[in-house]
C-alpha cells in the first residue's frame, strides 16, 4: 500500500481526515513506523486521527499504551534506539507535561550526546491550542516550551494539505519533531487531491499564503484562518496585508519571513500563546535584527494574555481575533513618515 | 516462595553465613495483602449486622446520586453543560467518599467526582461549572474543604497527602480522602503520592475507582497486577479491595480506613470494583471499544438494586421511606435544572484577576485593551456583546 | 529569633551564605515556613544553602523527602493549600523538569482557578545555569520554560546581597515564585552586613548596577559579572556601557529598562540561556515595541548557542564571554548616523 | 489477611451474592512475593554446587572491578576526573549485571554503573569520558549495546523496555538488563517503565542497587516498604531479593531472571542488597550523614573478601591464579592512569555537530560565529587558544 496511485479529482477532507491518512500512508510504506499514545487503538484516538490503524495494521503497530505520558514518551525513545519509527500520540497538550523531562533530557539530546551514533526518529504528535470549548487543561498552547528546547524540530499545519505533508516529513525526519496540531482546525475542511498527496520537504520552510505589500502578519497554526480573515478585513481599511504561514518554527525560515518583511517594512506576529515569553517575542526579536533598515514600525504582536487559559465561556475574549489584528495593524505608525529616506 | 524455582532459594539463608548487615525487614509485608476476593456485605450474612438508619441513609444518597448523573447529562443535551463525564454505577464509590469523612476532613476529586463532592455537601451548580466552562472552580475549596476537581490525572493525589502531611504537623486530626480511576494508577504521580504518603505516614486514604476503562482502554492494558490494590504492598500500606457497588462494603472500608488513617495509623489504598455505564463522556463514543452485553451484566450488579434487594429483604423499603427518597431526589434534579438553564453572568474582566495577588503593569495594560475592546464592541457590535456566554461546543477533559 | 538586631560592621560571605541566612531568618520570622527537598537534611543540601536548618528547627520543618521531584512539589501545593509556606529545593535545574505537570498545571494557576480561593505562597529554589564544570544535565538555563508560564514569578539575583532580599521577598510573597540560583555564583563573595539584611520588595524591580551613556547591557544571574567585566573593558574602546540587572523576569521592569534604553539608544541583552525562543527574544521585543524611536540599533542579543549544553570541558566556548558581549556591542551600528534627527 | 480487621472482611465472601462481573483475580499475587530474606550463595551449603570456572571468573571481575574504582577515585584527585561516582562495595552487582546478558542483550547503566559497562566489555576510557567531561556518551552505544550513562534518575528504565519490547515485536531474542539505584525507585519513572513492562510482558530485568543511600538519605527515609523488591507485586511481576554483596548469588539470580525474560517469561525486578563503601562521589561528605561504624560492619561483609573465603575453602584461589588476577587489575590501573593523563583532543566546533542530522541554517551561522572568534582568539590571545582542555572544577551527577 503505497500513496503512489494515479492522482484524481480533489476532494473535500478535514483536518483531521488528513493527518489520518497521512499516518497510514506512513505506516503502510515504512514497517518500523508504530502509532503510539491513549486510545488510540479501538477509539481511534479522541479526535479520530488514528482511527482504523489498529485494524489495517494490528495491535503492534498501533498500540493503545497504558496511561502514563513519561512512560508512553520513553519507551518510544528505547523503541526508537531499537530502529522504530514511533509516532506518539499526547492526547492534549496539557497531558504532554508529565513527559516533560524525557523529552527536554532524552529525545532533543540523544542524537547530540552520542556524537550522532543514537538517532531519535520519533514524532511527538501533540494537539494544542483553543478555541473548541474545552474545559481547563485542554487549551494550552505550550509551544514556547518546546522551542526553546534545542534539539527540536517544531512544526505545526495550518491547512488540510499541510498537515498531510508535514507529517509524512515529521515522521520520516530522522530527528524528533514536535508535531502540534491546532485542536480547532481539526475540522476544518479543504478540497484535497486525498489520492495522492505529497510530504512537504525539507521540514523549515514558511509559505506566504495572501502576498500584500503594506504589512505582514506572520503566524502559524489555528491563527491562519483568522489572520486571512483579517487580510480579508484590512482591505476596507486600505491595508494590502501579506500573510505568512511560518509552518515550521524549528527550523526558522529567516529567509521567507525577511524577504516579506523587508518587502513591507511592518511586521505583526500573531499567535494564541501567551505573548510573554511566546514565539512572538522570538520571532520579533530576529526579524528586528536581521530587518531593522527595513522597519516602519516596530515589530507588534497579538498574542494570548499573559493569564492561565480561560474557562470556554470566556475564551473568545482571550484568542487573537480579526479585530484585535486589525487594531494592531493600525498601530504601524502609517502616518509617520520620518523613517522616509533611511534604508537601503 | 519464587517462581525463578532457584534451587535452594530459601532454604540455606539461616545460620551459615550472616545476612547483609544492614538488611532487616521492614515490615510484615503480609497484613499489607487485600483479600483475594473483593470485600462485600450484600447479599452475604455479614450484612444482617448493618444499622438501618445507614442502610436508608445510604439509599437515599444513591438514589438522589443517579438522579443528579441523569439530569446532569441530560443538561449536556440541552447545551446547557460542556461535557459531562458521569459517575452513573459508581454512585456507591461517591456517596461513600464523602460519607466516610468529618466536617475537618478534606475530599479530593477528580472530573468524575462532583457527585461525590455534592455529596458532602457542595451546591451541585458551583460543582458544575467546570464542566458548564464559566469558571474553572466553581467554589471556594475552604468552604466543604473540597480541592478543585482536578483533571491532570493522579496529580491531585500528591496535593491530598501534603495536606493531610501538613494538617499532621499542625497536629490537627485531618484525614484526606483522593480519588483516582484505574486509568490514573499508571501515572507517575500515583507512585509518588503514595510513596510520599507511606513514608511520611501521613493520614490520607487513596481511593482507586477500578471502573474497568480509562476512557477507551481496558483495564487488562493498563496493569498486569493481580489487583490495583496489590499496590499498596510496594509501598507500605495495607491495600483492601472492595466490592464498589456494595455501598455499605464501601462505606466501611473507607470509614476505618479513615479511622485507621486519624489516629496516626498511616494511609491506606482501597480499589473499589465497578464500572462506569455510561460511556467516558457525553462526547464518547463506548460502543467502538465495548460490547452491550458487557454493560448489561454490569447493569445487573447495579449499587441501587443491591441495596433495594436487601432493605425489601429487611422491610426497610416502606412506601413512604422510597417515595421521599424519590421526592428529594426530584427536587435536587428540578432546582438543578432551573438554576443551569439561566445563562451565568460573567465579567471578561475577571480574566486578569488572581493570576496574581496584585495584578502586575503588564496585567493592568492587557487588561485596559480588553475594556476598550469590550467598550468599543458594545457600541458598535452589538451582536458580540459581553455578557452572554457563547455556549461551548465542545470539551473533554 | 528575628532580624531587628541592631546593624554592625559589613563582612564578606558568599551568595551560598546568604541564601542560606534568608533560610534561616524566614524560618525563625514564620512558623509557617518549611524547607523541604532532596538532601536539604543532614546534608545542608548539595550546595549547602540548607545547611544547619534541620538542627535548629527539627526535622519537620526541614525535611528530606523521597527521590521525586513531581512528588516534591505537588505535597508542596497540599501543604499550601493548609496554610504552610513552603520553600522547595529542586538539586539542579534539569531535575525541575520531572515536576514540569505540577508547576504549570497546579502551581501556576492553583489561585486564579478557584478565584483566588487558594493561594500558593510557595518558592521553588532550583540552581541554575552553567559555569562550575558540571557533567551533562547539570547546567540547563531553563529559565524560558517559566517565563512562558502565565501565574509564576521568576527571580533571580545576581548580587550577595540581592540572594538574601530577593529570597526573603519570594518567602514572603503569597504567590509562587521560581527563584533561580546562579550555581556559579554559588561562591562569588562580597562585604555584606549580615546584621541586619532586609528583604527586597516589591518583586519586579530592575537594578541599574552600572551607569553608562553609550549603550545598555541587559542582563541577570551569572551574566552580570560577565557584564560588569565587559564594561570595563569597553572603556578602552571608547564605550561608556550601562549595565542592568534584571533581576526579576516576571513581573518585569519595563520601567527601569526603558528609561535605560532611552537614554543610550542601543542596548544588547546577555543570557546563558539557549538564544532561540530564550528570554532575550521577548526583552529584545518588548523594548523595541516601547522604545522604537529611541533605537539607533536593533537590540542584540547574546546568548548560549542553539545546542544541548555542552560537556564541561567545551563549555567556556557555549558561555557568554567578555569578548563576544564586546563583538556585539561593536555591532550596534556605531557609524551610521542616518538616524539622526529621527526622534519623538 | 487484612489490617483493617473487617468483621467478616474474608469470611463472607462466597455463596450468598455474586461478585462484580468483571471481577476476576488475573494472577496469583504469592509466586511474585520475593522471599523474606535476601538469597544468599556464598557461606550456605548451597555455594557448595557452584562450578569453580564461574566462582573464578567472578572474582577475577570483581578484582578488576575495585581496582579500575580506586583508580577512577584517584584520577580525581589528580584533576584529570571532573567526579567519579563509585561503586565500591557494589562490584559483585556491577560484574553480575555485566555478566548475566548475552552479546545481543543491552545493558541500561547509570551514572554510578560504569563498572558494568566495563566489565561487559566497554573500555574504560570511554567509559568516562561523561566524568571526565570531554563528552556525554564517550562510545557508540551499538557496539557493545550498552545505552548512554544516564544521570536523570530512573528515566533510563522506559528506555529499556521500550528497546526490549521492539527487539521482541521484531523477533529477536534481546533482553535489556536495567539499572537504578534505591532512591531512583522512588521516581514516576519508575513506576511507568515497570508498569509498561509487565503490561507488554517485555523482556527486561530491573536491577535495584539498593545501597542504603540517595546521596545523603537513608533507605528509610525513601520508602516504608518491606522491600523493594516488594514493588514487584503491585505490577504483576516476580520480585527477587538478593545478597548484592554475594557474587555468585547475583550472577545466578540475574542470570534466571534474564534467561526467563528471553523465553517470554516477562519482566524481573530485582533488588539486590548492598552498600555504597565511598561516599555519593569524591565531591560529597558522607561523614555528614553516616558513621564509620556503619561503613565498618559492611567493610565487613565486602564482596570480594566473601568470595575469596569460598575460594580459598575450595582451595581454588591458589598463588598463580591469585598473582594473575592482582596483575591482570594492575594492567587495567596502569593503561587507565596512562591514557587519563593525556588530554583529550576536542574540537570546539563539534558542538554544532549532531544537534540534528543536518546542520539548520541557524546553527551553520553560530558555528560561523564561533570559528572566527577562535580564529582570533588563535591569533590574538595565545593564553586562551583552542584545543587545551580547561580542566573541569566540580560537577556532581
Ligand atoms: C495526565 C493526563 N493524561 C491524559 C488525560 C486525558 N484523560 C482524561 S480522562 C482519561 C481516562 C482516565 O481513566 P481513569 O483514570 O480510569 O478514570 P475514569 O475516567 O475511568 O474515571 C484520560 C486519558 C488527562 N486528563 N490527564
Ligand atoms: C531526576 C533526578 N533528580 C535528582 C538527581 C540528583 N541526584 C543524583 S544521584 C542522586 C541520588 C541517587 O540515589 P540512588 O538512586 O539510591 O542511587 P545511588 O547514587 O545510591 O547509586 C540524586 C538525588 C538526579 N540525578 N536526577
Ligand atoms: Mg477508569
Ligand atoms: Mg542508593
Amino acid at each position: 500500500m503505497t500513496t503512489t496511485a494515479a492522482p484524481t479529482a480533489r476532494k473535500p477532507a478535514t483536518m483531521a481526515q488528513a493527518l489520518s491518512r497521512a499516518l497510514r500512508d506512513a505506516m503502510a510504506d515504512d514497517p518500523t513506523v508504530h502509532v503510539m499514545g491513549e486510545d488510540v487503538g479501538a477509539l481511534g484516538g479522541v479526535f479520530r486521527v488514528t482511527d482504523g490503524l489498529v485494524k489495517e495494521f494490528g495491535e503492534d503497530r498501533c498500540s493503545d499504551t497504558p496511561l502514563a505520558e513519561a512512560g508512553i514518551l520513553g519507551t518510544a525513545v528505547g523503541m526508537a534506539m531499537y530502529g522504530l519509527r514511533p509516532v506518539v500520540e499526547m492526547q492534549f497538550d496539557a497531558f504532554a507535561y508529565p513527559a516533560f523531562e524525557q523529552l527536554v533530557s532524552h529525545v532533543a539530546r540523544m542524537r547530540n550526546r552520542t556524537r550522532g551514533a543514537v538517532a531519535m526518529p520519533l514524532t511527538i504528535r501533540i494537539p494544542y491550542g483553543g478555541g473548541i470549548g474545552g474545559v481547563e487543561h485542554h487549551s494550552d498552547s505550550s509551544e514556547a516550551y518546546y522551542l526553546a528546547t534545542p534539539g527540536l524540530q517544531v512544526v505545526t499545519p495550518a491547512t488540510v494539505e499541510d498537515a498531510y505533508g508535514l507529517l509524512r516529513a515529521a515522521i520520516a525526519s530522522d530527528d524528533p519533531v514536535v508535531f502540534l496540531e491546532p485542536k480547532r482546525l481539526y475540522w476544518s475542511k479543504a478540497d484535497w487531491s486525498a489520492e495522492a498527496p505529497t510530504p512537504v520537504a525539507p521540514i523549515g520552510r514558511a509559505e506566504v499564503r495572501r502576498r500584500g505589500s503594506s504589512a505582514t502578519l506572520l503566524t502559524y497554526g489555528p491563527s491562519l484562518p483568522v489572520c486571512l480573515e483579517a487580510a480579508e478585513a484590512a482591505r476596507a481599511e486600505g491595508w494590502d496585508l501579506e500573510v505568512v504561514d511560518l509552518r515550521s518554527l524549528v527550523p526558522f525560515d529567516d529567509d521567507t519571513v525577511c524577504a516579506s518583511v523587508r518587502r513591507t517594512g511592518r511586521a505583526v506576529v500573531v499567535h494564541e500563546s501567551g505573548g510573554f515569553g511566546g514565539p512572538g517575542g522570538e520571532i520579533a526579536a530576529r526579524i528586528t535584527e536581521r530587518c531593522f533598515h527595513h522597519l516602519e514600525a516596530p515589530v507588534l504582536r497579538v498574542a494570548g494574555f499573559d493569564i492561565p487559559y480561560p474557562p470556554p465561556m470566556l475564551e473568545r475574549h482571550h484568542l487573537p481575533g480579526v479585530d484585535r489584528i486589525l487594531d494592531t495593524v493600525a498601530r504601524l505608525q502609517w502616518e509617520s513618515r520620518w523613517t522616509e529616506g533611511r534604508g537601503e | 516462595m519464587t517462581v525463578l524455582e532457584q534451587p535452594g532459594s530459601s532454604r540455606h539463608t539461616s545460620g551459615l553465613a550472616s545476612p547483609p548487615p544492614a538488611w532487616r525487614p521492614r515490615v510484615d509485608p503480609a497484613p499489607l495483602l487485600p483479600d483475594a476476593e473483593p470485600y462485600r456485605l450484600l447479599g452475604t450474612a455479614a450484612a444482617r449486622r448493618l444499622d438501618p438508619g445507614l442502610l436508608k441513609r445510604l439509599y437515599t444518597e444513591l438514589v438522589r446520586g443517579r438522579r443528579y448523573n441523569t439530569q446532569a447529562t441530560a443538561l449536556t443535551r440541552q447545551g446547557r453543560l460542556a461535557v459531562y463525564p458521569s459517575s452513573t454505577g459508581q454512585e456507591a464509590c461517591q456517596v461513600a467518599a464523602a460519607l466516610a469523612l468529618q466536617e475537618q476532613d478534606w475530599l479530593f476529586p477528580s472530573y468524575r467526582d462532583t457527585l461525590a463532592a455534592v455529596a458532602r455537601g457542595l451546591d451541585p451548580v458551583q460543582a458544575l461549572t467546570l464542566l458548564r466552562g464559566d469558571w474553572h472552580t466553581g467554589y471556594d475549596p475552604y468552604e466543604h474543604r473540597i480541592a478543585p476537581l482536578c483533571t491532570p490525572l493522579a496529580t491531585q493525589l500528591p496535593h491530598a497527602v501534603g495536606l493531610a502531611h501538613a494538617a499532621r504537623l499542625k497536629g490537627d486530626e485531618v484525614v484526606a480522602l483522593a480519588m483516582v480511576g484505574d486509568g490514573g494508577t499508571s501515572e507517575g504521580d500515583f507512585h509518588e503520592a503514595l510513596n510520599f504518603a507511606a513514608v511520611w505516614q501521613a493520614p490520607v486514604v487513596f481511593l482507586v475507582q477500578n471502573n474497568g476503562f480509562a476512557i477507551s482502554v481496558p483495564l487488562a492494558k493498563q496493569t498486569a497486577a493481580p489487583t490495583l490494590a496489590h499496590k499498596a504492598v510496594g509501598y507500605g500500606m495495607p491495600g483492601r479491595l472492595v466490592d464498589g457497588n456494595d455501598a455499605p462494603a464501601m462505606h466501611e472500608v473507607l470509614t476505618e480506613a479513615v479511622r485507621r488513617a486519624r489516629e496516626g495509623g498511616g494511609p491506606t489504598l482501597v480499589e473499589a470494583i465497578t464500572y462506569r455505564v455510561d460511556a467516558h463522556t457525553n462526547a464518547d463514543d463506548a460502543t467502538r471499544y465495548r460490547s452491550e452485553a458487557e454493560v448489561e451484566t454490569w447493569r445487573a450488579h447495579d449499587p441501587i438494586a443491591l441495596l433495594e434487594r436487601e432493605l425489601t429483604d429487611r422491610d426497610l423499603l416502606g412506601d413512604e421511606f422510597a417515595a421521599a427518597t424519590r421526592d428529594g431526589a426530584e427536587r435536587l434534579a428540578a432546582d438543578l435544572r432551573e438554576r443551569m438553564h439561566t445563562d451565568p453572568q460573567l465579567d471578561p474582566m475577571d480574566l486578569f484577576d488572581h493570576v496574581f495577588t496584585r495584578q502586575t503593569g503588564q496585567l493592568r495594560s492587557q487588561a485596559a485593551q480588553l475594556r476598550a475592546e469590550l467598550d468599543a464592541e458594545a457600541e458598535g457590535h452589538p451582536e458580540t456583546a459581553t455578557g452572554t456566554a457563547a455556549p461551548a461546543q465542545e470539551a473533554r477533559p
